[in-house]
C-alpha cells in the first residue's frame, strides 16, 4: 500500500505544467485544425459566389466594368497590398521575438494591426460606394445587381469580420509583449496569431482574384 | 489459422485467467503473479525507452531557420531574406494579375492564369509565412484534406445545372 | 445467469481515498475534464428526457388518424422538428462528447485534455443553445423539420426557426471546439510508450469522429449562416423566385449531416468495442480492422451525402452516390462481424452493459440492412421520406447510438461515481428498452412501405392499426428510461462500492481509483501494453496489482450471484 | 472455430447453415405482398422484384447475424462460478478477408441490379401522355392540354384535381411548384419525385392491371416532403381507367365543361372554388353551405364582400371588386391586418379570376352582392378562344378526342370556350428536361 501513502502529496503538486515546447505544439496543431474548419466555412460562402459566377457571367462582367469606373478596383488593390504588407510585418515581428528582440516584435505587430485597421476602413468606404450603386446585401429589386450583392458581401464581409478579430488579436499580442510574456524560446502565442493572420491573408488573396479580377 | 484459434479455451489446461479471485492478503506474496506483473512492467519500460526519443523529436527547439538574412533551403544555408523576398514576389504577382485583368484584353487563358497566380500566392504564404516548410507534416495534412474536400464539393455544385 | 463475476478477496475495499465531490461542483465553471464530462452527460440526459417527452407527444398524436392532441399541423410540425434537433444536437452528440471528455484523457493516461479552458468553454455553449432551442417552440413554430429545407424554413416557418438555427449554430461551434481538443489530445498527450495501435478503440472512434466534426460541421455553419441571413437580412440565397437555389441548401446540409450520422454512431461503436471485449473476457477480434474501419467510414462518409436527395437531385447525378453509399456498408459489416468474432468463444458475462451492447448488435444490423436497401435508388424512390426512413434512422440512432450510450453508462458509471449500478434494475431496463424499441420502430417499416409519409399529423385510416402498436410500444420505451433514472439515483447513494476496476478491464481508465483523483493518476500510470490482452498471464497479474493499489470492488450480495468459491468448471465436450 | 481443421463435418455444417439462411431469406422475401400496396404500375413490378432480392439477401444476413449472436450468447455464456478468461485470440486474417469480401460482392450485385432497374424505370417511353402537375400548399392540380376543337391551331387546357389515365398508357408528368418543395408520391406506383421551386421535374409511370382491383381504380397521391401545416392533408388521387374508352369519356366530359362554362360569373366562380383546382381552401376559411373549407393561414372569406367594400376599400383606395382582384393577382400588394405575405402568385387566368371575384362579392352578411363583375367579351358568348402563344411541347396526347363532338349546351346560354393557358410560358422549356 505504499502507493496510497503518496497519494495526497502527489495530488497537491501535480497540477499539469506542460513544457513550452509541448504547449507550442498543442497550440499550433489546434490552430491548424481550427483553420481547417475555417477553410470549409469560407468554401461554402465562396462556392455560392462561384456557382453564381458560372451561371450569371453577364452580371459579374457588369460588376467588373462598374468597378473600373468607380474608384473600386484601385481601392481594392490598395487594400490587397495593405493586407500583403501586414502579413509580411507579421512574420518580421515573429522573427524579432525569435531573435529575442521584444521591442522589434511590438513595433512590427503594431504595424500589422495598423495595416489591418486601414484595410477595414477602406473596405467600409468601398461598401458604402457599392451600396450607392445598388449592390446591397438584401435582394434589390430596383437594381440590375438584384441578387449579386448578397453573394458578394457574404464572403467579403465574413472575411472583413475575420480581419477585425485579427486586429483585436494583434492588439492582445502587443499587450502581452509589453508585459514581457514572450521570449526567444516562448513565442507560441505570437506564432499562433501569425497562423491566423496569414490564413486571413490567404483567403483575401483568393477572394481578390475570384471576385474582383476573374 | 493460428494455433490459439483452434483450441476451445475451456479445454486448455491451466488456461491463464484474469478473473481468478485475489488471494487473501496473507498469501499476496504468491510468486507467479508478481513475476508476471514484473514482466509486464519490464516490457513497458522497454517500450517507453524505445518510443521516448521519437515522441519529442519534432518539438519546437529555439529559433527557426529564418534568422537574420539567411535561410535554410533544402538543407543548405543561403544568404536570402526569405520573408522579404516572398513579400516582393507576392506584390509582383498581384500587379501581374491586375495587369491581366484591367490593362490587357481578356483572352481564353486569362482566367486560368490569374487563378494560377492567386494559387501561387496562397501557396507562398502558406509555405513560407505559415512555416509549413519546416513544421510537422501533420499540419500540412490538416490543411490539405479540407482543401481537397471543398474543391471536390464546389466542383460538384458547379456541375449541377440550375433548373434542370 | 452469472451476473457480475467480480472477484472478491481480502483486499480492503476502501484502500485508496476517493475524492469527495459535491453536487455544487458540477454546477459551476470547472476546467477538470472529469467534471466537464459529467456536466456534458447530465445536461444532455436532461435534454434526452425533453426530447423523449416530445416523442411521446408525437406518438400520442399518431394514435388516431386525425388531429386530436395538437390543435394545428404547425404545432405538430414544431413537435417533431424540435424532437429531432434536440435528440441529435443536444442529446447524442453532446452525450458522446461527455463520454469522450471523461474517458479520453483517462484512457491515454493524461492528466487532462490538451486545452482545459477551451473544453469548459465548449461545454458552456450548450446550455444557452438548449434554452434557445426550446424557446424556439414558444416564439413561433419552427416547422421545417430538423433538415430545415428552404423555402419552407426561410419563407414560411415561424420566428422560432431563426432561434433554432442559431442554437444549432452555437452547438456546431461547441462541437468543433471539442473536436479540436480531442484531436490534439489524442495526437500529443499519449504517454510515451503508447502507440496509436495501443489506444483503446473508443479513443480511435473519438479520433475518427473528431476528424469528421472538424471537417464537416463548418459546412453546416456556412449553410446556417446563409439560412439565417435569408431569414433576417433579406438575402435570397434559397429563394428560387429571386435568384436563389433551394438545392444549394440540401447539398450543403447533407454534406454536413450525412457525416453527422457517423458523428453520432462511431463513438457508440467505440463503446461497444470496449464493452464487448471486457465482458466477454476476450480480445477484440481484428483490432486494426476495427480501428481502420472507423477511419474508412469517416472518409467514405464524406462522399455519400446526396443519397438523401435521390428524389430531388438531377437524375443523372444520382448513380455515383448509390455506389458510394453501398461501399460504406462494407466497413460497417467488418465491424459487426468483428464484434461477433469477439464474443465467439469468449466467456460472456451478462451484465447490463453487455446486454445493451448485444442489443446494439442485434438492432443495428437491422438498421444496416435497411440502410443498404435505402441506397438502392429504385427502392429509395418508394420509401424516401416515409416511415420506412423514420424506422431506419431510429434503428441506427436509437438501436445504435442510444443502446451504446446506455451500455456506456452501465460500464463506466462505477468509474465515474465509485459505485455500481443495480444490475437487477439494469436488466429490467434492458428488457423493456429492447422490446419497447423493437415494437415501436419495427412496424414503422411496414407503415412506410404501405404508403404513409413521415412528418404527417393526419394519415389515411388504414395505417391506424400499426401506428397504435408503435405508439403503445413507444410509451413502454419512454417509461423504461425512468428505470435508468431511478437506478442512478438509488445507486449514487446505496450502490455497491465499485473499487478501481470492477469489470477487470485492461484499459488505462481503470488503473486508478474510482472516481479518479483530480490529477487522474497517482504518479505515472502503468499501462498494460495490450489494451485487450484478455487471457494473457500478465493480464491477471496486472489486474491484481490494480486491485491492490486502488481498491477492490465490494463483495456482491449473495443473492446476486452464486457464492464465491463455488466453481463450476465447464466440462467442455 | 470449434474444430482444429476444416474437416468434412465443418463443410457440411457450413452448407447446411448456408442453405437454411437462403431458405429463410426466401421465406422472408415472400412476405412482400403484405407490406406493399397494390402493384399498380410496370415500375412497381420491377421495384418490388428488386426489393424481394434485396430482402432475400438482407433476410439471410439478418438471420445469420442474429443466429450467430443468439448461438454465441447461449453457447459462450460464462457458467456460474466460471471466472476464467476467454482465449487470447487477436484475429484471423482469412476470416477477416472473407467477411470483407462477401459484403463487397453483395453490394456490387445489388448496385448492378439497382442500376439496371433505375435506367429502365426512368427511360423515355413511346407515346407518353403528358400532364402538367402544379403543387401548391396544400393541393395538387393537373393540367390537361388538347387541341381546341374549334380551332386546332390553338390549345385548350383544363385543370383537374385528379390524375386520370388508363391501363397501359405511359404517363409523363411535368411538375412545378408554386411555393415550397413538395414531393409527388403515388405509393401504388412506387415512385416519388420532389417538386422543386425554380425547376421542372419529371415523373414517369405506366399503369398496369392489378389483380383483384375494380376499375376505375383510385390510388392516393401523397405529398412526401414536409411542406407546412397541412402537409398530411395534401392528398390527391390517381384514377386509372380500365380502357382508353372509359378515359376518353371522362376527358370529353371535362372538355365540355370548359367549352360551356356557366354564363353567370358568380356561379362560375363558385364552381371554380368548389373544384379546388386552386389551393384557396387550404388557407382560407369559407363556411358556407356548399363549400366546407377549413384553413386558417389566410383571412376567412365569409363576409369578405363586406370587408372589401368597407375597410379594405378605404385602406387601399380601390373599389371592392378591384381590391379583390388585386388580392388574388398581387396578393402581397396589401396585406390584411394580422396576416403575413404567405399567399403565392397562383397565376389564375383572367376569366377565372374575374369569376372568382364575382363570387366573392356575393359573400356578404346581407346576401346582397357588394359588387358585380362583368366578364369581358372573350370570356363571353361566341368569341373565339383566347390565343395561346405556344402549343404543348409534346403535341397532343389525346388522339381519341373528337374535335367535331358537338358541345352539349346544357344550361349554358352562351356556350363559349374559356381557353386557359395557365402555364403556357413554361411549357416550352419543359422539354429541356433530360
Amino acid at each position: 500500500m505504499s502507493n496510497v501513502s503518496v497519494y495526497h502529496e502527489t495530488e497537491a503538486h501535480a497540477a499539469h505544467h506542460p513544457s513550452a515546447a509541448e504547449r507550442s505544439d498543442n497550440l499550433k496543431f489546434a490552430t491548424w485544425l481550427y483553420l481547417a474548419s475555417e477553410v470549409v466555412i469560407f468554401a461554402v460562402l465562396i462556392a455560392t459566389y462561384v456557382v453564381f459566377r458560372l451561371h450569371n457571367p453577364e452580371v459579374v462582367a457588369q460588376f467588373h466594368e462598374g468597378i473600373q469606373e468607380w474608384p473600386g478596383i484601385w481601392l481594392v488593390s490598395i487594400n490587397t497590398f495593405l493586407l500583403l504588407s501586414s502579413s509580411w510585418a507579421m512574420v518580421m515581428g515573429l522573427r524579432q521575438i525569435q531573435l529575442g528582440n521584444r521591442q522589434g516584435l511590438i513595433r512590427w505587430i503594431s504595424l500589422t494591426a495598423l495595416l489591418g485597421t486601414i484595410f477595414v476602413i477602406l473596405q467600409y468606404v468601398e461598401y458604402t460606394e457599392l451600396s450607392h450603386k445598388g449592390i446591397t446585401l438584401y435582394y434589390n429589386q430596383d437594381s440590375t445587381f438584384t441578387d449579386y450583392g448578397m453573394r458578394f458581401y457574404a464572403p467579403t464581409a465574413f472575411h472583413g469580420f475575420h480581419v477585425i478579430v485579427g486586429v483585436l488579436w494583434a492588439l492582445y499580442v502587443v499587450f502581452n509583449a509589453r508585459r514581457g510574456r514572450y521570449t526567444a524560446t516562448n513565442y507560441a502565442g505570437v506564432e499562433v496569431f501569425g497562423l491566423y493572420w496569414h490564413f486571413v491573408d490567404v483567403v483575401w488573396i483568393v477572394l481578390f482574384t475570384l471576385i474582383y479580377l476573374v | 489459422m493460428a494455433d490459439t484459434n483452434q483450441t476451445p479455451l475451456e479445454d486448455r489446461p491451466g488456461s491463464p485467467t484474469t478473473d481468478q479471485p485475489l488471494d487473501p492478503p496473507e498469501q499476496t506474496e504468491a510468486p507467479p503473479v508478481v513475476e508476471g506483473f514484473a514482466a509486464a512492467r519490464e516490457s513497458l519500460a522497454a517500450a517507453i525507452e524505445e518510443a521516448a526519443p521519437a515522441a519529442h523529436e519534432d518539438q519546437h527547439a529555439g529559433p527557426t531557420h529564418y534568422v537574420g538574412n539567411t535561410t535554410v533551403l533544402f538543407g543548405r544555408v543561403i544568404p536570402l531574406p526569405v520573408y522579404t523576398v516572398v513579400f516582393i514576389a507576392l506584390g509582383i504577382l498581384t500587379l501581374f494579375e491586375l495587369a491581366l485583368a484591367e490593362v490587357f484584353p481578356r483572352g481564353g487563358l486569362t482566367i486560368p492564369i490569374m487563378l494560377l497566380a492567386s494559387l501561387t500566392k496562397a501557396a507562398l504564404v502558406v509555405w513560407f509565412y505559415m512555416h509549413l516548410n519546416s513544421d510537422s507534416r501533420v499540419f500540412a495534412l490538416t490543411l490539405l484534406i479540407p482543401v481537397v474536400m471543398v474543391l471536390l464539393a464546389t466542383g460538384f455544385l458547379m456541375i449541377v445545372p440550375i433548373g434542370y | 445467469m452469472a451476473s457480475i463475476s467480480v472477484p472478491v478477496g481480502g483486499v480492503p475495499t476502501q484502500a485508496a481515498p476517493r475524492p469527495r465531490l459535491r453536487a455544487s461542483d458540477f454546477l459551476r465553471w470547472s476546467v477538470d475534464h472529469k467534471i466537464i464530462g459529467v456536466q456534458y452527460m447530465v445536461t444532455s440526459f436532461v435534454f434526452f428526457l425533453v426530447g423523449g417527452t416530445l416523442a411521446m407527444l408525437i406518438r400520442w398524436e399518431l394514435l388516431t388518424p386525425n388531429l386530436d392532441l395538437v390543435q394545428t399541423g404547425s404545432q405538430y410540425n414544431s413537435l417533431f422538428s424540435v424532437h429531432g434537433l434536440v435528440m441529435i444536437f443536444l442529446w447524442i452528440i453532446p452525450m458522446f462528447a461527455g463520454f469522450g471528455n471523461y474517458l479520453v484523457p483517462l484512457m491515454l493516461g493524461a492528466k487532462d485534455m490538451a486545452f482545459p479552458w477551451l473544453n469548459a468553454f465548449a461545454f458552456w455553449l450548450i446550455p444557452p443553445a438548449g434554452i434557445l432551442m426550446l424557446g424556439s417552440m414558444l416564439v413561433g413554430a419552427p416547422e421545417a423539420g430538423w433538415t430545415q429545407y428552404p423555402p419552407l424554413s426561410t419563407l414560411f416557418s415561424g420566428d422560432g426557426q431563426t432561434l433554432a438555427a442559431l442554437a444549432v449554430h452555437l452547438l456546431g461551434i461547441s462541437s468543433i471546439l471539442g473536436a479540436i481538443n480531442f484531436i490534439v489530445t489524442i495526437k500529443n498527450m499519449r504517454p510515451a510508450g503508447m502507440s496509436y495501435w495501443q489506444m483503446p478503440l473508443f479513443v480511435w472512434a473519438i479520433l475518427a469522429t473528431s476528424i469528421i466534426v472538424v471537417m464537416a460541421t463548418p459546412f453546416l455553419a456556412g449553410g446556417l449562416t446563409l439560412l439565417i441571413l435569408d431569414r433576417i437580412a433579406g438575402t435570397t440565397f434559397f429563394d428560387a423566385n429571386r435568384g436563389g437555389d433551394v438545392l444549394l441548401w440540401q447539398n450543403v446540409f447533407w454534406f454536413y449531416s450525412h457525416p453527422a450520422v457517423y458523428i453520432m454512431v462511431l463513438p457508440g461503436m467505440g463503446v461497444l468495442s470496449d464493452v464487448l471485449t471486457t465482458h466477454s473476457r476476450k480480445p477484440i477480434f481484428g483490432y486494426k480492422m476495427v480501428a481502420l474501419s472507423s477511419l474508412a467510414i469517416a472518409l467514405v462518409g464524406f462522399t455519400v451525402w446526396a443519397h438523401h436527395m435521390f428524389t430531388s437531385l438531377q437524375p443523372a447525378l444520382r448513380i455515383p452516390f448509390m455506389i458510394t453509399s453501398m461501399i460504406i456498408a462494407v466497413p460497417t459489416g467488418i465491424k459487426i462481424f468483428s464484434w461477433l468474432g469477439t464474443i465467439w468463444g469468449g466467456k460472456i458475462r451478462f451484465t447490463s452493459a453487455m446486454l445493451f451492447s448485444l442489443g446494439f448488435l442485434s438492432m443495428f444490423v437491422i438498421g444496416g440492412i435497411t440502410g443498404v436497401m435505402l441506397a438502392m435508388i429504385p427502392f429509395n424512390l418508394h420509401v424516401h421520406d416515409t416511415y420506412f426512413v423514420v424506422s431506419h434512422l431510429h434503428f441506427v440512432l436509437f438501436g445504435g447510438s442510444v443502446f451504446a450510450i446506455y451500455s456506456g453508462i452501465y460500464h463506466w458509471f462505477p468509474k465515474i461515481t465509485g459505485r455500481m449500478l443495480n444490475e437487477r434494475l439494469g436488466r429490467w431496463h434492458f428488457v423493456l428498452t429492447y422490446l419497447g424499441f423493437f415494437f415501436t420502430f419495427f412496424p414503422m417499416h411496414f407503415i412506410g412501405m404501405l404508403g404513409m409519409p413521415r412528418r404527417v399529423a393526419v394519415y389515411l385510416p388504414e395505417f391506424q392499426g400499426l401506428n397504435t402498436i408503435a405508439s403503445i410500444s413507444s410509451f413502454v420505451l419512454g417509461l423504461s428510461t425512468f428505470l435508468l433514472v431511478i437506478n442512478v439515483i438509488i445507486s449514487l447513494r446505496n450502490g455497491r462500492i465499485a473499487g478501481a476496476n470492477p469489470w477487470r478491464s485492461l484499459t488505462l481508465e481503470w488503473a486508478t481509483t474510482s472516481p479518479p483523483p483530480a490529477t487522474n493518476f497517482i504518479g505515472d500510470p502503468v499501462m498494460f501494453p495490450d489494451p485487450y490482452g484478455y487471457g494473457m498471464p500478465e493480464a491477471a497479474a496486472y489486474l491484481e496489482s490494480i486491485d491492490r493499489q486502488f481498491g477492490a470492488p465490494a463483495r456482491p450480495p449473495v443473492t446476486d450471484k452464486p457464492a464465491p468459491g463455488v466453481t463450476v468448471v465447464e466440462s467442455g465436450d | 472455430m470449434n474444430s482444429t481443421k476444416v474437416g468434412p463435418r465443418t463443410v457440411v455444417t457450413l452448407i447446411i447453415v448456408g442453405v437454411l439462411l437462403i431458405v429463410g431469406g426466401f421465406l422472408i422475401s415472400q412476405a412482400t405482398p403484405l407490406i406493399f400496396p397494390v402493384e399498380a404500375s410496370a415500375e412497381a413490378r420491377q421495384i418490388d422484384q428488386l426489393f424481394r432480392i434485396a430482402l432475400l439477401i438482407g433476410g439471410a444476413i439478418f438471420l445469420l447475424v442474429q443466429g450467430l449472436l443468439a448461438y454465441s450468447v447461449w453457447r459462450f455464456r460464462a457458467r456460474a462460478g466460471d471466472l476464467s478468461d476467454g482465449p487470447n485470440i487477436h484475429g484471423n486474417t482469412t476470416l477477416e478477408i472473407v467477411w470483407t469480401a462477401i459484403p463487397a460482392v453483395i453490394v456490387v450485385v445489388l448496385t448492378v441490379l439497382s442500376y439496371s432497374v433505375w435506367t429502365s424505370i426512368q427511360s423515355v417511353k413511346p407515346d407518353e401522355q403528358a400532364v402538367e402537375v402544379q403543387g401548391a400548399r396544400f393541393n395538387w392540380a393537373f393540367t390537361y392540354s388538347t387541341p381546341d376543337p374549334r380551332d386546332s391551331s390553338k390549345t385548350l387546357s383544363f385543370k383537374s384535381t385528379e390524375l386520370h389515365t388508363y391501363i397501359g398508357r405511359p404517363v409523363r408528368l411535368e411538375m412545378r411548384t408554386q411555393d415550397v418543395i413538395h414531393s409527388f408520391w403515388v405509393p401504388a406506383m412506387r415512385i416519388k419525385q420532389d417538386v422543386i421551386p425554380g425547376r421542372v421535374t419529371e415523373y414517369r409511370f405506366t399503369p398496369v392491371e392489378a389483380a383483384g382491383e375494380t376499375y376505375p381504380a383510385r390510388y392516393p397521391i401523397q405529398c412526401a416532403e414536409l411542406c407546412g401545416a397541412e402537409h398530411g392533408n395534401m392528398i390527391a388521387w390517381v384514377v386509372v381507367h380500365q380502357t382508353e374508352d372509359d378515359y376518353t369519356a371522362w376527358f370529353n366530359q371535362e372538355v365540355d365543361k370548359v367549352l360551356n362554362p356557366p354564363a353567370d360569373p358568380v356561379v362560375r366562380g363558385e364552381g371554380i372554388l368548389a373544384s379546388q383546382v386552386y389551393p384557396c381552401h387550404t388557407c382560407h376559411v369559407l363556411n358556407t353551405e356548399t363549400l366546407q373549407w377549413a384553413g386558417n393561414v389566410g383571412p376567412a372569406l365569409n363576409g369578405v364582400g363586406d370587408r372589401a367594400a368597407g375597410p379594405r376599400s378605404t385602406a387601399t383606395g380601390l373599389s371592392a371588386a378591384d381590391y379583390l382582384y388585386q388580392s388574388i393577382h398581387e396578393p402581397n400588394a396589401y396585406l390584411a391586418p394580422g396576416f403575413g405575405p404567405l399567399m403565392p402568385q397562383l397565376n389564375i387566368p383572367e376569366c377565372e379570376t374575374r369569376s372568382i371575384v364575382a363570387y366573392l362579392c356575393t359573400l356578404t352578411s346581407s346576401g346582397q352582392p357588394a359588387c358585380t363583375v362583368e366578364l369581358p367579351p372573350e370570356c363571353g358568348a361566341g368569341a373565339p378562344p383566347e390565343a395561346t402563344p405556344e402549343a404543348t411541347a409534346e403535341g397532343t396526347p389525346e388522339s381519341s378526342f373528337d374535335p367535331s363532338a358537338p358541345p352539349s349546351g346544357e344550361g349554358a346560354s352562351n356556350p363559349t370556350p374559356e381557353a386557359t393557358a395557365p402555364a403556357a410560358d413554361v411549357t416550352a422549356e419543359a422539354t429541356a428536361a433530360p
